[in-house]
């Protein structure tokens, strides 16, 4: 399990736990968190939709790409998928490494990565009734929400 | 000596997220006389209406990654993918 | 509190579901670990020992300067003091923000701040009997194990 | 007219980590004829025989960092820092 999806609640503390290590110092970990407001209008939930075999496939080829570029020992993540109320964690990516700059910097990277290459889209429902399929922040070229 | 390769090949058409959304289903069989997985995608995209131009667009085709000046083969599963904004 | 020493083990999930807010997109945390390997030898537990009174002094000072520099939302920390066996957390750093790349800065300065500039003191308890108060990397005028 | 800044002042030291072992106490109230921090830091290094040098520590006054040049005040309770490493 370097990358999955998940149409649950992720389990954080439980994923973190299964990261421990006695011989790493430094955890890093970064959470996506369902925010109440985007482009000016209040959010009231998300949905997740995932083209779920590609998304698995390119998941792993970053985690890879994490483990074969920085010194780090471990490196996992979770995406949810489906429906997701205020709060909730959409995503989760936890790294250990004997470092913890090594460990900030792939945790960074796959963060980064995960948000502009695995086809995963998100549905927001507003307060006003309405709903998007949240505009692309990467079309110019960049890596998006950073 | 191999066989001419077929005028009209059947593909197989996976729709996702806001693309899904404006086709109206999730999947289709649809017989094609586009030779690249481009040339698809201009079909599609009039047919359906979508205003996404192919810039915007990544394609998968059998569940991988592709170029858009990929060759279609008979019995492709092809998915056009929408701009991602996971997390 | 925003910075806090503790002698039972740091409750890392309750921090964190302490720091949910449905205004924030991100959460990064850092987490030490106490390694069982430093400088060449088998470690089998650690002591830290703190200054008290202005091991929490700077902390919140570090912390109040991560909230004056960077656009966060909540920063938080709390440092382990007495005996630890391995893998456990000897320190943990929370930051959540809006955007992650906020959260990702902020958390590293913290967490190298914390590490050069708060008065607390690792002593090693090596497997071949002997103990070592750990060499101190900043002497040089670096900011240490990044 | 203020009084004369008395010759020998009364202080506190508290000893913490490596210099806590080194001088086997954790506080000692002292009397001390040094003016500065640093002077004080001379003395108690050649009595107690720590062999950090003044370069790689800092001091506390009275429970805050000071530099190495503060004035001692009777009364005062200094620390001696040695160097941190801690997470």
């Amino acid at each position: 399990m370097l990358f999955d999806l998940s149409s649950t609640p992720i389990a954080v503390d439980f994923l973190r736990q299964g990261m421990m290590s006695q011989d790493c110092g430094g955890f890093v970990a970064f959470e996506g968190w369902v925010r109440d407001y985007n482009e000016g209008k209040a959010v009231l939930r998300l949905e997740y939709e995932a083209y779920a075999e590609l998304a698995i496939l390119e998941g792993r080829r970053i985690i890879h790409e994490a483990l074969d570029q920085f010194p780090i020992k471990d490196v996992r993540s979770v995406h949810r998928v489906g429906l997701l109320d205020l709060k909730e964690v959409a995503v989760w990516v936890g790294v250990s490494a004997i470092h913890r700059g090594e460990a900030f910097d792939a945790c960074r990277y796959v963060i980064d990565e995960i948000k502009s290459r695995v086809p995963i889209w998100k549905k927001e429902f507003f307060a006003d009734g309405t709903t998007a399929w949240t505009r692309c922040q990467n079309c110019a070229g960049d890596i998006g929400n950073k | 000596m191999s066989p001419p390769e077929p005028l009209v090949r059947q593909v197989r058409l996976r729709y996702f997220a806001i693309l899904r959304e404006h086709a109206g289903i999730s999947c289709e069989e649809r017989e094609t006389t586009s030779t690249t997985v481009e040339e698809l995608y201009g079909e599609i995209k009039e047919e359906k209406g979508f205003d996404l131009e192919k810039e915007f667009i990544r394609v998968a085709c059998n569940g991988d990654f592709v170029d858009l000046d990929c060759s279609l083969a008979d019995g492709d599963e092809i998915v056009f993918i929408p701009p991602v904004a996971g997390g």
